[in-house]
């Protein structure tokens, strides 16, 4: 199809989808509006069971099977990023020549890289707290690692950076979730059914029952699943030529 | 509130939707094609979020303020937005993988010049 | 019992992370074992809860029961049709990894497990998409499915063609995705729920003045364009034939036999539940845009099919053209219609994972798909070729198969004029195959010249095994032939029909009865798509010169162009285009 | 009316439509120069509406952005060291004037917030957010030069 | 007031999506994108959302643009390669 049917093609859905969506946007309830059903039941819900972020109550106990879900696309992701990732048979490793990185640059990436690291754990660690949780921490410890490359480079990155240990603790992440999960059943309630703990005291590292142990969970499979992600990147990017280009 | 603040995070959501949509479809390269995917879905984002938010609301997180004490916006769509931005993410990765996978069989980025599928 | 129901999703899921925990120590032979358990605990599981789903089952993952009414958990559903396509899944992902046993060459260094555990992560996720009952839970599955789907299509990282029809499917299929989110995002907002009971209930109670407004129209069009690019619908059916012919020969199994059918078991789901009532979309428009849609998705897939020279792809456009029929049979909103459709999924399911399984015989046998190039080659390959036959005479509903049992209630069910295109679509794809069958199995005819250069040829693949096999594995033939008496069983099992209706009707709106039983007429419909279907491929092959292509299919093959950008703007027209199919009940109401 | 979330306000409306127009106009070294301009000017924005909402765990977020938003322009720095080598892409005065303007939030919320465990976080954002900024500018300015294969 | 902030940063938004959509140059519009990561921050902030905001900074500012840039830089190195094999 030509560049400019296409953008006739383009225009007319456009145009379309843009005023169904402008009369859409008419007849919603206004911004800021009070009535909100199933948000007040989640609030009521978290406190109820002891946990103080109530984001992380619905995400870990409430709605914990969508955050199965979510868990599963990011481990799935991960395998199929490391299966389409791989090397290629007409294709070999190259070991990248060391970089020579300013001296600055290098003090400040090895100095920021136990604080970024501790950092992570405790927004992993005060995920049923404060905002935060496995996600976000889990992204933040993986990212720190990775300023040792930016600091200095790509073999001293890898020799802190066993990858199978990282690929086996992303899956293994992932099992644990589940079996948390099945533990409830076999409790005789239901599937992720956050039963198994007390509730522990309101505002409290220890609160919630078994939120924090899927948060726990969840922050492990996000650091290492970005750890493998980003290591399969980073080997296209660096390692992995191709034979013809010689 | 006028009517304007009604509904304008709304109208701002489409209108990234939209744009993001647009940006796809005229792309000459494949990386740019799947930043303006994730474009789109920040208009999903801004959607949610915009759903949720209640006037003179705070988060409901209570670790710094008594529960009951202020009012608050809602929660659910706030997880809906989490596990959201964790697919866009994911969804960007793979789709980059399968990119520089392309540029390796065909050497190039620009889908105009993809030729092996047709008809 | 009711609490299982969340297992069809946790056990594939742990056998996949156990599989991707220990891919790196396991012999591979081990790995595909352990991946053959675990999908076949599930399908053992799933086809345990389907029959005990009379009364339908609800189950709230978490044990957050509802009190007075209300909960703020999620909602998982065991009823009939959800279990029903959670067991198809289920068996058919054991059928693929069978198919698949030893079959690969080059697992990934160090992870063996890696295609059997993303296989498992697919049949989770499908499971979990079938018997979701809350929206945004659906959606959750649904992206899941997407990314596995689109992980599995780009495998053979060495085809140029499979890494481009991966990347297509990923984008049309996210951007779809996205759409759908953000309709979940408009019902949230009016509705402030999210199981979808829950939101059809408040729908109904908003309107209380006049029926459906604009909000409700967007969110309807938001959800079903994500639901309608899974199911492959025109104008959102482009990224189909690109990903479906390129993708690894189990993948396809998967893909044409039941995903895209779950994107129409989701339209009948969702509007079931959600858009039905009084606050919803009015039936008549739902009718007038499913069976507009469905009539052009039909029509388009058949005319598309029968001009394939790449045998996956051609099967990929039979899949769209009944896909067609399957919509136009849902879309007349009654008992009989849904359970035609299910009947002809269930059959369908069968004979295009057989037919595939064969087409990927060929490919690791000859290293070609195509059928001019494989012109009288595959002559030895009897037992292939009487399954393709086969296959292609069960695409055209003959009965007794499965596939002429539901296309004869479908047809039953549409009544009219609609009838015609039952017959003539599915008589249509069945030719095509069988013209393949004549061709590349028993070399009638002189081979076809090459004349029209807008077309994807299928030679000079990779076969998916390491290096051509000598002959074909008995594997691979008992897979195929198998899945055929599955579609077989589907039409003959006396009372199977029967059963598939009791179930469907009752976990659908209204309760009434229809029996699904074969009727004379169905039977001499049947007869006539094979009829027509074996004449049309007779008529081709023995023919000195392949018929020119009518002047008027050669825009329609342009379209066909695979450039990721025409599709966006596609997806965006179809959007357009299913607002304004769905506009005058709300402009009536 | 609440004069924390005013001045966030103004910071969040000078500071990213400056970053904005940076970051989309003119040559890459100039562009790779505003994104991290914005790290520093939206970090006290995100500190300012933490006191005006009266939320101390959002003080997260500027503790986050402080210490991610320079890895983020490290990335660029290094990634794309070719098309810097041969500009000298730096702001100097541009530079040392935001992270003034940094340390200035940072010691006005340390003062309406008082001497604790709250202040002693303040202040780590504080370091992190004018160390990150000074560093990255250096980095933007010619770190990597040597960097070929790595 | 509080609604003033939402739309400063409202409009903030939209602008560097626009942004990032006329990027025609991956490089470029990575550039964009982590700018729109952190704006989209401060948007989530001021619709009283810090954890969804945490997570965009997370993703948005780091990970996205190296992902992008990583492949970029991994194209150019194979186009280096494609000529200096010439």
């Amino acid at each position: 199809m030509s560049r400019r049917l296409r953008l006739w093609l383009l225009a007319l859905g456009g145009a379309g989808l843009a005023a169904l969506l402008a009369a859409a946007c008419l007849d919603l309830p206004g911004f800021g509006g009070r009535a909100h059903p199933y948000g007040t039941r989640a609030v009521h819900a978290s406190l109820t069971r002891h946990t103080a972020n109530t984001i992380a109550s619905v995400n870990f106990d409430q709605r914990a099977y969508d955050t199965l879900g979510e868990t599963s696309i990011l481990f799935a992701a991960v395998l199929g990023c490391v299966v389409l990732l791989r090397q290629a048979r007409d294709e070999h490793r190259a070991r990248p020549e060391p970089a020579r990185v300013a001296l600055p640059v290098r003090r400040y990436a090895l100095l920021v890289m136990p604080v970024a690291l501790v950092c992570g754990l405790y927004v992993i660690a005060h995920g049923q707290l404060s905002p935060g949780g496995g996600f976000q921490g889990g992204v933040v410890t993986a990212t720190a690692l990775h300023l040792l490359y930016l600091g200095a480079d790509y073999h001293a990155l890898e020799r802190i950076r066993p990858l199978g240990v990282f690929e086996t603790t992303d899956a293994l992440a992932v099992c644990a979730y589940l079996v948390l999960g099945l533990a409830a059943l076999l409790a005789g309630t239901a599937f992720l059914a956050n039963t198994l703990l007390p509730y522990g005291t309101f505002n409290t590292l220890s609160s919630g029952g078994t939120v924090p142990l899927l948060n726990a969970a969840v922050g492990m499979e996000v650091a290492s699943a970005v750890v493998v992600l980003l290591a399969n990147f980073l080997d296209q990017a660096v390692e992995i030529e191709e034979e013809s280009a010689g | 509130m006028s009517t304007v603040t009604q509904v304008l995070p709304y109208l701002v959501a489409a209108y990234v939707f939209l744009t993001g949509a647009y940006g796809l479809a005229t792309s000459r390269n494949l990386i740019h094609a799947v930043g303006c995917l994730s474009v789109c879905q920040v208009s999903t984002y801004i959607l949610l979020l915009a759903v949720g938010y209640r006037s003179g609301g705070t988060a409901p997180v209570f670790s710094d303020i008594k529960p009951g004490s202020r009012p608050v916006v809602d929660p659910v769509v706030q997880a809906l937005t989490l596990t959201d931005i964790v697919v866009g993410a994911t969804v960007t990765a793979l789709l980059l993988a399968l990119v520089l996978q392309i540029v390796k069989r065909h050497g190039t980025v620009d889908p105009d010049e993809l030729r092996e599928l047709r008809g | 019992m009711r609490h299982l129901l969340p297992l069809l999703v946790a056990v594939p899921l742990l056998g996949a992370a156990l599989l991707a925990a220990a891919g790196r120590r396991l012999p591979r032979a081990a790995a595909e074992l352990t991946g053959i358990a675990a999908a076949a605990v599930t399908a053992a599981l799933s086809l345990v809860l389907l029959l005990g789903s009379s009364p339908p089952m609800v189950e709230w993952v978490g044990g957050w029961e509802p009190v007075g009414g209300e909960s703020v958990g999620i909602e998982v559903i065991g009823d009939g049709p959800s279990l029903g396509m959670a067991a198809l899944v289920s068996l058919l992902a054991l059928s693929a990894l069978a198919y698949s046993w030893r079959y690969f060459d080059e697992p990934p260094r160090g992870h063996a497990g890696s295609f059997p555990a993303l296989m498992l992560v697919f049949q989770g996720a499908m499971c979990g998409f079938a018997i979701a009952g809350d929206l945004f839970n659906a959606f959750v599955f649904f992206e899941l499915m997407s990314v596995v789907a689109y992980a599995l299509t780009g495998y053979r990282i060495d085809e140029a063609k499979a890494v481009q029809g991966a990347l297509t499917f990923g984008v049309v299929n996210s951007l779809g995705a996205y759409g759908m989110l953000a309709g979940i995002a408009l019902l949230y907002a009016r509705t402030g729920e999210l199981s979808m009971t829950k939101i059809g209930r408040g729908l109904d109670g908003a309107t209380g003045h006049g029926g459906p407004d604009a909000l409700v129209l967007a969110a309807f069009v938001l959800v079903f364009t994500g639901l309608l690019v899974k199911a492959a619908t025109v104008p959102f059916h482009f990224w189909l034939p690109d990903a479906h012919a390129v993708a690894p020969t189990p993948v396809c199994m998967l893909l044409s036999g039941v995903m895209v059918e779950l994107g129409v078991y989701g339209v009948w789901r969702v509007y079931g539940t959600v858009f039905a009532g009084p606050g919803g979309i009015p039936a008549a428009d739902l009718t007038r845009a499913l069976l507009t849609l469905g009539v052009l998705t039909a029509v388009t897939g058949a005319v598309m099919c029968w001009y394939q020279r790449h045998i996956k792809r051609l099967l990929a456009f039979s899949t769209i053209a009944h896909t067609g029929l399957f919509l136009v049979a849902v879309g007349v909103l009654t008992p009989e219609g849904d359970d035609g459709a299910a009947l002809y999924i269930l059959g369908h399911a069968g004979v295009k994972a057989a037919l595939f399984a064969c087409a990927g015989a060929l490919l690791d046998r000859f290293g070609s798909v195509d059928e001019h190039a494989l012109h009288g080659r595959a002559g030895r390959l009897r037992a292939t070729a009487v399954l393709f036959a086969v296959g292609g005479l069960a695409l055209a509903g003959l009965p007794p198969f499965g596939t002429g049992l539901g296309k004869a209630v479908s047809e039953e069910a549409v009544g009219g004029p609609l009838t015609v295109v039952y017959v003539a679509v599915s008589a249509l794809t069945a030719a095509a195959v069988l013209r393949v069958t004549a061709r590349v199995f028993f070399g009638l005819g002189p081979p076809p010249e090459d004349t029209d250069a807008y077309e994807t040829s299928g030679s000079e693949e990779e076969p998916e095994t390491s290096g051509l096999v000598g002959r074909v594995p008995d594997t691979m033939t008992t897979v195929a032939a198998v899945l055929l008496a599955a579609a077989l069983a589907v039409g003959t099992v006396p009372g199977f029909g029967d059963l598939v209706a009791r179930s469907v009707d009752e976990a659908g709106s209204g309760g009434a009865r229809a029996s699904a039983a074969w009727t004379a007429h169905g039977v001499l419909l049947g007869l006539l798509s094979a009829v027509l279907a074996v004449a049309l491929a007779a008529v081709t092959v023995t023919r000195p010169r392949r018929p020119a292509a009518p002047a008027w299919t050669t825009p329609l093959r342009r379209l066909q162009s695979g450039h990721v950008g025409d599709y966006v703007a596609w997806l965006l027209v179809g959007a357009s285009l299913l607002a304004a199919l769905a506009l005058p009940g709300v402009l009536g109401g | 009316m609440n004069g924390w979330v005013l001045a966030a306000t103004v910071e969040l409306a000078g500071g990213g439509a400056a970053a904005l127009w940076g970051v989309t106009t003119g040559p890459t070294a100039r562009r790779v120069v505003a994104q991290n301009l914005t790290t520093a000017a939206l970090c006290p924005a995100l500190l300012l509406l933490a006191q005006g909402y009266g939320r101390p765990s959002y003080v997260d977020l500027a503790l986050l952005l402080a210490l991610l938003g320079p890895v983020g322009t490290l990335v660029f720095a290094r990634l794309l060291h070719e098309d810097l080598e041969g500009q000298r892409p730096s702001a100097w005065g541009l530079t040392y004037a935001v992270a003034a303007m940094g340390a200035v939030v940072v010691a006005a919320v340390c003062a309406a917030t008082g001497p604790g465990r709250a202040m002693v976080k303040l202040l780590v954002i504080g370091a992190l957010l004018v160390g990150g900024n000074l560093i990255a500018s250096r980095a933007l300015s010619g770190a990597f030069r040597g960097v070929r294969g790595g | 007031m509080d609604e003033a902030v939402i739309l400063v940063a409202l409009l903030l938004v939209a602008g560097a999506a626009t942004a990032a959509v006329a990027q025609r140059d991956p490089a470029r519009q990575a550039l964009v994108l982590s700018v729109l990561g952190v704006l989209l921050a401060v948007l989530f902030t001021v619709l009283q959302a810090p954890d969804v905001g945490l997570s965009q900074l997370a993703v948005g500012a780091v990970l996205t643009p190296l992902l992008v840039m990583l492949s970029v830089r991994k194209i150019r190195r194979r186009g280096r390669d494609r000529d200096g094999a010439r």
